[in-house]
């Protein structure tokens, strides 16, 4: 159930250039319900600026109620947001969404979790509770350039972790698509989060695998209310012919969506 | 005895509160967040009659205090509206009412017909002036003669009360209160949103993949405001007031300006809980300005 | 060579940054603070034929994300304008343009007429929009056939072009825009003021004293700019657009939705820096985004 | 010459119930050239609230660049501002205005000083420059109750100083101009600033004195540009017919404006 709570704020580092790691404080934790979740953050009381801002849950600790969260600079929302200190309160309005399903992976079966720059955080806490599982876990990141490499040590904890830069500063020079084809990665299920270009370019290269994709609209309400994040649906004979980001995905498996 | 109560054409309402127009789904979303029997109506999301998809995204984005939308009227159609979302808000003890959108004027009628006849639909709320739809929409907002057409004729078909809600891009918003009210509106609702623009700095290009969209949001409250009181002053037919609305205190500012009961859109994507905290707090609100009932304020910012 | 020096009918000007009228008075003030020939041109003060006191206060109040103002076109009358505040801001090597305003259109032809044989007076801009003037002021600014008489009447006695500032209070600003147009404009400023409204919670009476006001600030910019995109699009004069600009960015969005020059109002009061600051960020600013003249990116934003 | 500046918190302490005296640093108060002059004050960076706040300046010290402010709780600008703590920044543009006149007045001569509730902060600062010169003053302060009062003992340091409430909880029960009849209290000019029925007792009382009141309007640029705070002249043949609360006061000569 979704709540609205003040949170605390208990860490801010920023942990590469205009990338900053927010841990928060609350009982709202305790209501996650998977992997890929993601709220809506508050990033002042005044109405400038006025709408929340989505942002994905990276990493969960139920028992000591804290929730990370992992953003980038990009514009006066997210800037006010780093100015954040320890001890000041954020309002959150979550968890919102579905997440990545998992209950169904079993253990010894293979994950590959592919992530696309700041679409990497959801994927922390989906490969710490995919290994939980015993789910044999591999990721492939994707970066622009050494600078924005981040949470490389963090999944490497969990399992294999490639990189592929595109200016080729770190890992393999060019895409995530390229380090799958390099090391001929195989797996069960393949999640992945980041820029559209980059999902298409899953989607179309595992037409015949289970994938499953997080996606990313301007959003207001957030829980499905307004309509503002809808996506047409692949098949034209869907009943609803839509879904809502916010609340029927983001995560949605390949082929369900029109990216 | 309740001093929050208000009864109006259709309506009798446990307090003056009410979620706008396609800012609450049909009720859904919101019912999981608190007991939907506290609010004193619900306005529904547009309904058309075919089922509509809308437009590209993106669809939202922030403006300085406001937002602009441009949903354009996705919904599922009238037939899906009255078959599954009335029964299912048919649960609540709270008065619906049903915003009916279109491209022709019988577009209009054939909802208002169909959808006026579900027991909950106590009243109809013509959107006749949505700028996010392309055809038709827009002119029945800003013509007075063509507003009265339309309210005349959803009039003849409808069984409950009428409410026509105005569009805030007009020179005059008096003549168009005229008009619908001569057309026999039962009470008028307003304001929709201001057509507004946000160019992206990156691409130069529009944000909102229709062009333009609705403002709303605390941005636009005084425009609200001076519309609200110079319409109550003109006709004789209830307003409901709503642009901008996020606190009690925006309530009574509104009250005070002449509008009978209110509407909170926006408002409810910054704050969920928005709906329910203003009704606590109007309660309050009242001891402190010693009002003993809302309704003994309506327009006593008047001359 | 510089990126931001613009040309406009009667203006020459090193960038396109000039205060808005009513928002600097007659220059005064400001060259207390800076060297007023950075400027790109400076729109003075409303000019009528004889002094005015303007309205009882309050005049101000603050609204989300803008104000309200009414202070009824207060000046010191043509005379004294022509005799003392003119030839004082001569010493500065930067275009003035003369807002005019008037009763009756006679009024706006005597002001015109005599403002515009000053020497340092190079455009005049027609206020026909100004929503706190109870005569007259409003009606030129909302029918299109009065608007382009007041202007045709204007241009035949005026020594430089004339500008007309347009309100956004109506339905169809591209109408407006063409009918001056017709009447012999030489270009466009937009926008002035969206008529609102606040009332005191406490005593339940309107703040401005006026009863109404007009909105200005970041509120409007999403309707400023809107009107800016429709109407550059509908005439072939330029436009100097305005509603909201508190930064350099904010000039850009203008300038991609399709304005060849801006004003600052508002802005000027939350820091009486703002006009040097943004003219100093706008530079950078072009650099980041790899713009070689301000000019090229007019109406980037068109389809 | 006005200066914008962001000043900063070295101070923040309630005297009064919701009435705060806020410490501010920084190289603007060398500019102020007279008691009653007033900042317009900046209670966020954000668009919320928008307008700055006209504040008048109550302690200075100008050898260690600071300044007090003492402000009540009205609204959301000065609740805004009561949670400023010491580092934070505050913009503020001033100084504005042109204060009283103490120049002329010389050593002997007596001031009668009128300040009525949260409009008493601006007179001491002019009590300590009066006093400084030499000048006999007394204080004579209106308040609504006990809880209101503020300033006197500060104010006592430079001259005797009368408190009146009206409900009488402390001092005199009553008004201002009671306490001045009822000590038959002598001057040969007084300085006022207050809620205007009290300056209107005031301007009435005395008619043949010299008089001096700090008035109140709402204001948007502070400087004289935008003719928001005009007041008639009494004088209906004055060349103006107008002055500008901001610019040419907010101190005025009782009769010089229409109160
Ligand atoms: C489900 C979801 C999860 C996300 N998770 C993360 C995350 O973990 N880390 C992270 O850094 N970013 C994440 N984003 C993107 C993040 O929401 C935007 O970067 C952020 O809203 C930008 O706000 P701003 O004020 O800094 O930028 P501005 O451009 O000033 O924002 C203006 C408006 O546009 C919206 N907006 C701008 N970019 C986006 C975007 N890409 N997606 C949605 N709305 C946008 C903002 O919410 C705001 O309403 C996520 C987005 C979604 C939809
Ligand atoms: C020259 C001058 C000196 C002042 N000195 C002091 C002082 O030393 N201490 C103090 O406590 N107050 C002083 N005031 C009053 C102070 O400006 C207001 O109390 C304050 O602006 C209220 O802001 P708010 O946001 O809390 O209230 P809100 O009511 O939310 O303010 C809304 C708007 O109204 C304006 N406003 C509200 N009340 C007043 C008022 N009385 N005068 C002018 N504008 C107002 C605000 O500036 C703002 O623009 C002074 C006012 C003036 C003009
Ligand atoms: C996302 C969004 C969708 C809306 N959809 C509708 C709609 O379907 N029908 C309608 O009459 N008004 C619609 N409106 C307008 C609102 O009902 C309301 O009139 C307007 O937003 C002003 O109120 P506010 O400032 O409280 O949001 C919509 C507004 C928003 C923000
Ligand atoms: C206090 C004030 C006074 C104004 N006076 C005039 C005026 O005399 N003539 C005029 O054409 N516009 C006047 N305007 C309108 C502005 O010039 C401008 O069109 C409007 O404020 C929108 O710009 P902004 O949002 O940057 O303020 C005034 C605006 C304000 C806030
Ligand atoms: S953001 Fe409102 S429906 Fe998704
Ligand atoms: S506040 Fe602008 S002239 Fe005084």
């Amino acid at each position: 159930m979704v709540a609205v709570e003040k949170m605390v704020v208990t860490e801010q580092i920023e942990i590469a250039k205009n990338i900053f790691k927010l841990v928060l404080k609350g009982d709202l934790v305790v209501k996650v319900t998977a992997p890929g979740q993601f709220v809506n953050l508050k990033v002042t009381e005044s109405l400038d600026p006025i709408l929340p801002r989505p942002i994905s849950i990276a990493d969960l600790n139920k028992e000591n109620h804290k929730m990370a969260i992992i953003y980038r600079i990009e514009g006066r929302g997210t800037e006010l947001l780093s100015y954040k200190k320890i001890g000041d309160e954020v309002t959150i309005i979550g968890p919102l969404g579905n997440g990545f399903p998992i209950q169904d992976m079993k253990s010894g079966q293979k994950a590959l979790i592919v992530g696309g720059g700041i679409g990497t955080p959801p994927l922390l806490e989906l490969s710490k509770q995919l290994a939980l599982r015993g789910v044999e876990v591999t990721h492939v990141l994707g970066f622009q350039t050494k600078e924005a490499v981040i949470l490389q040590q963090e999944l490497s904890e969990y399992g294999k972790t490639y990189v592929a830069t595109e200016d080729g500063t770190e890992g393999t020079k060019g895409f995530v698509t390229d380090v799958i084809d390099q090391y001929e990665l195989e797996f069960d299920r393949l999640y992945t989060c980041g820029p559209t270009p980059m999902l298409k370019a899953l989607e179309a290269k595992f037409p015949e695998k289970e994938v499953y994709l997080s996606l990313e609209e301007r959003m207001a309400c957030g829980i499905g209310a307004c309509y503002a994040c809808v996506k047409e649906t692949c098949k034209k004979d869907d009943e609803l012919g839509y879904r809502k980001i916010c609340s029927d995905g983001p995560v949605f498996r390949a082929g369900e969506v029109v990216l | 005895m309740s001093r929050l109560n208000v009864s109006l054409p259709g309506l009798e309402m446990k307090n003056p509160i009410m979620p706008a127009s396609g800012c609450f789904g049909f009720g859904r979303e919101f019912a999981n967040l608190y007991d939907l029997n506290i609010l004193g109506a619900i306005m529904i999301k547009a309904t058309t009659v075919e089922p509509r998809f809308g437009n590209p995204t993106p669809r939202v984005t922030e403006t300085p205090g406001g937002m602009l939308n441009a949903i354009g009227l996705q919904n599922p159609g009238m037939e899906k509206v009255i078959g599954e979302e009335l029964p299912w808000l048919s649960q609540f003890d709270v008065p619906i009412i049903a915003n009916v959108a279109g491209k022709t004027i019988e577009d209009y009628e054939t909802v208002a017909k169909e959808i006026s006849k579900v027991d909950n639909v106590k009243a109809l709320e013509l959107n006749i002036s949505c700028p996010n739809v392309k055809q038709g929409g827009i002119t029945f907002g800003t013509v007075p003669e063509v507003a009265k057409e339309v309210t005349e004729r959803v009039k003849a078909v409808s069984e409950v009360p009428v409410y026509v809600k105005l569009s805030p891009n007009v020179t005059d918003i008096k003549e168009m209160a005229k008009a619908v009210e001569a057309g026999g509106a039962d009470g008028i609702t307003l304001i929709n949103t201001l057509t507004g623009m946000r160019i992206d700095l990156n691409t130069g290009k529009p944000i909102i993949a229709n062009v333009t969209g609705g403002l709303s949001g605390p941005a636009v409250k005084p425009v609200a405001l001076r519309m609200v009181y110079e319409v109550s002053q003109t006709v004789d037919i209830p307003i409901i007031g709503m642009g901008g609305i996020q606190s009690a205190e925006d309530v009574l500012e509104f009250y005070y300006a002449g509008a009978s009961a209110v509407a909170v859109g926006t408002a409810n994507f910054v704050d969920p809980f928005v709906c329910p905290n203003i009704i606590r707090d109007l309660e309050k609100l009242l001891d402190q300005y010693q009002i003993n009932h809302i309704t003994d304020i309506i327009g006593r910012s008047w001359a």
